[in-house]
């Protein structure tokens, strides 16, 4: 079996109730290192609270979650990212009245380290700053380095997002609905930026995505959540022929 | 023991103050998300006027007292109702800059406060009975104390009544959840802002008038003084929590009343030192919902 | 048939970013339509900009009547009811308070209320929070219904509930339908098959498609292009 | 003209012409300036000294405040605690212990240090508006306990510093002179604090936690650790902008730890500009002479002569500085930092407009470090 390697994210049971309605119920996952899973399902399925359970925004009411063999269901936000958790939100929220570098570095100056140094001065020659740069100009987004981050659009929006992702040294990482907002045109390009990341910094990447046409071709398997549960959990080939998947997504209504 | 039930009653009659001061706040803060610092200029000025019109009539008459805690609750309710108006409407769903318009009318009223009355206190004069004490078990209780907790307690009922059993009081309790979604529902949010602002208003000046008879005196600085208390009063009961006010308003004084007797006169530090650890064990307060 | 609510260059925008970008549509005076799209696209905010919840430049008029400027209150007023998106019951309330603060007219149309949700007669004095999701939904629409309007504007009412509610929610709406026009936001398809006659497709902000909805949906390359939800057809798959 | 280089350009200049400024600053002392209708008399003698001495011991603190709310978005009312643990802090140590003046001023910046890191940790179980209550009751605190212990704090009669221990040049009226140059070099270095907190990845990160607290830790950061760093920083520069009060006024009154005086600090600042630093002292030297000319106008014979309607409320100089700070607030929001840098910038975005400037991308980033247009920037 696979035991000698734990998965890069093991989820055990979770549920989360709030006010007696249930959110997530029972929700079991195994995502090998490495691989790159998309989550689908209808809206108010849970994606988004599975999301935020698994970084630690919402605590579960059951059940644990385990980072490579870890179990981190009682941490911190913040240590949950530096054990290499890193996420994005739906909608973008970044540091609107930062520059974009900005935004950037100040994930590079996470992992880094010395982000409460007041010895350490991010300029040209700082090595935070060049990775920002770096991760900057791998998304294509160099040029607008010096705009604030609430000023550009919606896309470079999620540009952003990404090259902050690039900038971490994040093992597991969590996209929330990518693509969402995104004008036709930029989702290959999105979809590229994320085969890349995945790509240059070998690690396992769990994203939200109701586009399953965009999801078939890059992510090696696929979960589906409906009602707070996940009901299948296969290739993207499979989940496609799944009756199942068929009902929930277009309503089992009459 | 009679000084043991003395205390506690004192405590209970300055808590039944602080309560009058912190429900206004309280309420403003659950449904505007406004802390409101010219809360004590309010007071302020509803003890001035009442205490204007006391002494124009018999200020030692029972009638003279009701007209002045009448004409106290009415003016407070005006200016409360005036500076949402003109200061806090304008400023709509920006919360710092309305709490710094509250600073800068604080401000400033006390600065006029003094123009017209002066920057030394006044000393008040009241119906006899209010000068003289009550005896339970032993205790010599003075008797301004029970009008201050006859008066929370009407306070309090009222409040509860209002907010439960009133058209406006459901919109009020709605707002508090969710502001756009009464709007959704054809009702002007407005109009409950204005009426959260008149209610705490009034209940200051009254508080503003009774907290002169309380200390004896009136001055540009009594509502100052008395906010300090009501914001930490507000704070440990939970911000926005009506009951929370009012729990954490008598908890507060008691423990005040027996700091300042048995523990040489350290009421308000250890005021503070309990807001300390309140915070630290509990940051939203005994009632609170967790704040963002 | 003539419209009763017209768009007409509507653009909205929240914290200064624009999410709905010139949107142009009309509303028949009866019957459902539904406004489809991909997540994200501003189907949600542009129920929120026609209610004036948040900012919105352009024009939207009323049964003749321009409604673009006014206050979101003022706007109910005229005989717009409005459920939103996740139901938004006032959770501390009672369903009897919740229905009472919708409350716009004289005589409100409780017999319509209690026979299309006969579960919440007997739940008038629970808090609404206590109540299932389904139940809030009820409320919820229940609120816009107890009143005479012009117009039901219906986000995602269908959203996280299980089957069986979802079928009660499209009778109930199909029920409402008979006597006042819906604009409806719903991305369980087959409701949409069930009820919306026409549809508004929104992409990136802005119209693409307006048209017969089941007409639409009939053509499985038409639906999987605008939309990109559901199952691709099968001469469409993987790569 | 390339926008990189200009970029380059523009920051020695700034560098410049506040070194420039300073020196004139330093200067003043031996020049003979009559500014009739501002100053009282001409630079060289005691009047002007001491008001604009005052002058920058409120643009100091309005700076260290502004590391508060400017640079990590903190609404704090209890900044006065600090302030008057310096002041106090020295009165006391030279009193009580008797030890010489810097030694003394060491025991007042580790007196202020420490109060700083036991009320900011507890202060920071909560934020927002909570905060600014709960510092509000610490600084009350502090207040009831100088104006309680009289026999250590002198009560309300306030503290007179005992000047046995301080160095003859510092001591008098005589020595206003030294006394200016001293809280003019108190000024600079709290300017040089400000400045390298700002530029610092500490000030970064502070600054991104004002932007958005959830995504600060989602990177894997402590939003509260960073706060309470620049909390204390800000206090321990309060603490020794109040040691300088203490002997330019060879002595303090309870005022100094009063929410008053925070809420004064306060408005400085708003009325300068939020996170301007330059805000800041301008906002300090306007109110000072404001408060100094609008005590003069309310005794003068003009006011005395109106109807009470406008002769008690022009009498007031604390209610006209209230009128004022409603106004700021309500009608320029940026205070007068933020209107003339946004002015400036819309100016400068024209003239680039008109030559269009292409840098290389890589230039073009070396010169994003710039802050920002910060048009929407309110507190």
């Amino acid at each position: 079996m696979t035991a000698a390697v734990p998965p890069a994210l093991r989820v055990e049971g979770l549920g989360l109730q709030i006010g007696g309605a249930t959110i997530l119920q029972d929700v079991d996952l195994d995502v090998p290192a490495g691989s790159l899973v998309g989550v689908i399902g209808p809206n108010g399925a849970g994606k988004t609270t599975l999301f935020n359970t698994i970084s630690g925004v919402v605590r579960p009411t059951a059940g644990r979650i385990l980072m490579d063999g870890r179990d981190i269901t009682g941490t911190s936000i913040p240590a949950r990212a530096r054990a290499g958790l890193g996420r994005t939100f739906q909608t973008s929220s970044n540091f609107p009245r930062l520059s974009v570098l900005e935004n950037v570095r100040m994930a590079a100056q996470a992992t880094t380290g010395g982000s409460y140094s007041l010895l350490r001065f991010p300029g040209r020659g700082d090595d935070a700053t060049r990775a920002a740069i770096e991760s900057l100009e791998a998304v294509g987004l160099a040029d607008k380095a010096h705009l604030a981050a609430g000023d550009i659009s919606h896309g470079d929006k999620r540009k952003l997002e990404i090259a902050t992702l690039l900038a971490t040294d994040a093992s597991l990482i969590l996209l929330d609905e990518p693509m969402a907002g995104v004008g036709s045109g930029d989702v290959a390009g999105l979809v590229e930026r994320i085969r890349d990341l995945h790509r240059t910094k070998g690690c396992t990447v769990l994203m939200v995505e109701h586009h399953l046409e965009v999801l078939m071709g890059l992510v090696d398997r696929v979960a589906v959540m409906v009602s707070g549960s996940i009901i299948a959990f296969d290739t993207p080939e499979t989940i496609m022929a799944d009756p199942r998947v068929q009902a929930a997504y277009l309503g089992s209504a009459a | 023991m009679s000084t043991l039930v003395l205390v506690l009653l004192t405590g209970i009659g300055l808590g039944a103050l602080y309560f009058l001061v912190a429900s206004g706040l309280s309420l403003i803060y659950g449904l505007m998300h406004v802390l409101n610092f010219a809360h004590g200029a309010f007071l302020t000025f509803g003890a001035f006027i009442g205490w204007e019109v006391a002494r124009r009539l018999d200020s030692t008459s029972w009638w003279a007292f009701a007209v002045s805690i009448l004409v106290g609750g009415l003016v407070g309710a005006g200016v409360a109702a005036l500076t949402e108006l003109a200061l806090i409407r304008p400023l709509y769903e920006r919360h710092i800059e309305q709490v710094l318009v509250t600073v800068g009318l604080a401000f400033a009223a006390v600065a006029l406060y003094e123009g017209i009355w002066g920057s030394d206190p006044i000393y008040i004069s009241a119906p006899a009975w209010m000068k003289e004490t009550t005896s339970v078990l032993g205790a010599s209780v003075p008797n301004t104390y029970w009008v201050l907790m006859l008066a929370a307690t009407a306070l309090l009922i009222s409040l509860v009544v209002f907010l439960r059993y009133t058209r406006f009081g459901t919109i009020i309790r709605a707002g508090v959840e969710n502001r756009a979604m009464v709007t959704a529902l054809g009702i002007d949010v407005r109009t409950a802002f204005l009426l959260v602002f008149a209610i705490g208003g009034s209940a200051a000046g009254v508080g503003g008038v009774l907290a002169a008879h309380y200390t004896g005196y009136v001055s540009a600085h009594l509502g100052s003084t008395l906010l300090i208390f009501a914001f930490i009063v507000t704070v440990i009961g939970g911000l926005g929590s009506l009951p929370g006010a009012a729990i954490a308003s008598v908890l507060v004084a008691v423990l005040q009343q027996f700091a300042n007797y048995y523990m040489g006169g350290t009421g308000d530090i250890i005021v503070v030192v309990a807001l300390a650890g309140v915070l630290l064990v509990r940051p939203s307060g005994l009632l609170g919902r967790r704040f963002a | 048939m003539s419209a009763v609510l017209e768009v007409v260059g509507l653009s909205g925008s929240i914290a200064g970013q624009q999410v709905v970008e010139d949107v142009s549509f009309t509303v028949p005076d009866r019957g459902i339509t539904a406004v489809l799209g991909r997540n994200g696209v501003g189907k949600t905010s542009t129920l929120r900009s026609i209610m004036g919840l948040i900012d919105r430049r352009g024009e939207v008029t009323l049964a003749g009547e321009r409604i673009d400027g006014l206050r979101t209150h003022r706007i109910v007023q005229r005989g717009v009811g409005y459920v939103p998106e996740d139901r938004e019951v006032f959770s501390r309330l009672t369903v009897a308070e919740n229905l009472q603060l919708a409350v716009r007219q004289k005589k409100p149309n409780w017999e319509l209320v209690d026979s299309l949700f006969p579960d919440l007669v007997a739940r008038r004095s629970q808090m609404a929070g206590t109540l299932s999701g389904g139940q809030q939904q009820m409320v919820s629409l229940a609120r816009a219904l107890v009143n005479d309007n012009r117009i039901l504007l219906v986000d995602e009412p269908t959203k996280g509930l299980a089957p069986l509610i979802v079928e009660q929610v499209a009778a109930a709406l199909a029920e409402a339908a008979t006597t006042v026009p819906i604009l409806l936001v719903e991305q369980n398809l087959e409701v949409v098959r069930q009820l919306a006659g026409d549809a508004v497709v929104l992409s990136g902000g802005r119209v693409v498609h307006t048209g017969s909805a089941s007409a639409m949906l009939a053509d499985d390359e038409l639906t999987h292009r605008l939309l990109g939800v559901g199952v691709a057809p099968a001469t469409g798959g993987a790569r | 003209m390339n926008a990189a280089r200009a970029a380059a350009r523009r920051l020695p200049l700034a560098a410049i012409g506040g070194v420039a400024l300073v020196v004139l600053m330093a200067c003043l002392p031996l020049l003979n300036i009559s500014i009739p209708g501002v100053l009282p008399t001409p630079t060289y003698q005691p009047g002007a000294l001491a008001l604009l001495s005052l002058a920058m011991i409120f643009a100091a603190l309005a700076l260290t405040y502004n590391m508060l709310l400017g640079t990590s978005g903190m609404l704090s009312f209890g900044h006065a605690l600090y302030f008057g643990a310096g002041a106090y802090g020295l009165g006391i140590a030279l009193e009580n212990l008797g030890v010489p003046l810097f030694p003394g001023v060491f025991i007042a910046l580790v007196g202020g240090l420490i109060i700083a890191l036991v009320t900011g940790v507890v202060a920071m179980r909560v934020s927002g508006i909570p905060f600014a209550m709960v510092t509000l009751a610490f600084a009350q605190a502090g207040s009831v306990l100088v104006r309680r212990n009289s026999a250590v704090t002198g009560g309300e009669e306030g503290l007179s510093l005992n000047t046995e221990g301080v160095p003859d040049w510092l001591v008098g009226v005589a020595d206003t002179r030294n006394l200016y140059w001293a809280t003019l070099l108190v000024l600079v270095i709290v300017y040089l604090v400000a400045l390298w907190v700002d530029r610092s990845r500490l000030g970064h990160l502070a600054r991104a936690t004002r932007e958005n607290e959830l995504r600060v830790r989602v990177l894997g950061l402590e939003p509260n650790r960073a706060r309470l760093i620049v909390f204390v920083i800000a206090a321990v520069c309060a603490s020794l902008v109040g040691v300088a009060y203490m002997l330019l006024q060879s002595g303090t009154v309870p005022r100094a730890v009063s929410a008053d005086l925070t809420i004064t600090v306060l408005v400085i600042v708003v009325l300068g500009g939020v996170g301007f630093r330059w805000g800041a002292i301008v906002g300090g030297v306007i109110y000072t002479l404001l408060d100094q000319r609008l005590t003069v106008l309310a005794n003068s014979d003009v006011i005395e002569s109106l109807p009470s309607v406008l002769r008690i409320p022009l009498s007031e100089p604390l209610f006209i500085l209230g009128t004022l700070f409603i106004l700021v607030v309500m009608f320029l929001p940026g205070g007068i930092a933020g209107t003339v840098d946004s002015r400036l910038r819309r100016w400068r975005a024209g003239r680039a407009g008109a030559d269009q400037v292409d840098g290389s991308a890589v230039e073009r980033l070396e010169d994003a470090d710039a802050e920002p247009a910060r048009e929407e920037a309110r507190s």
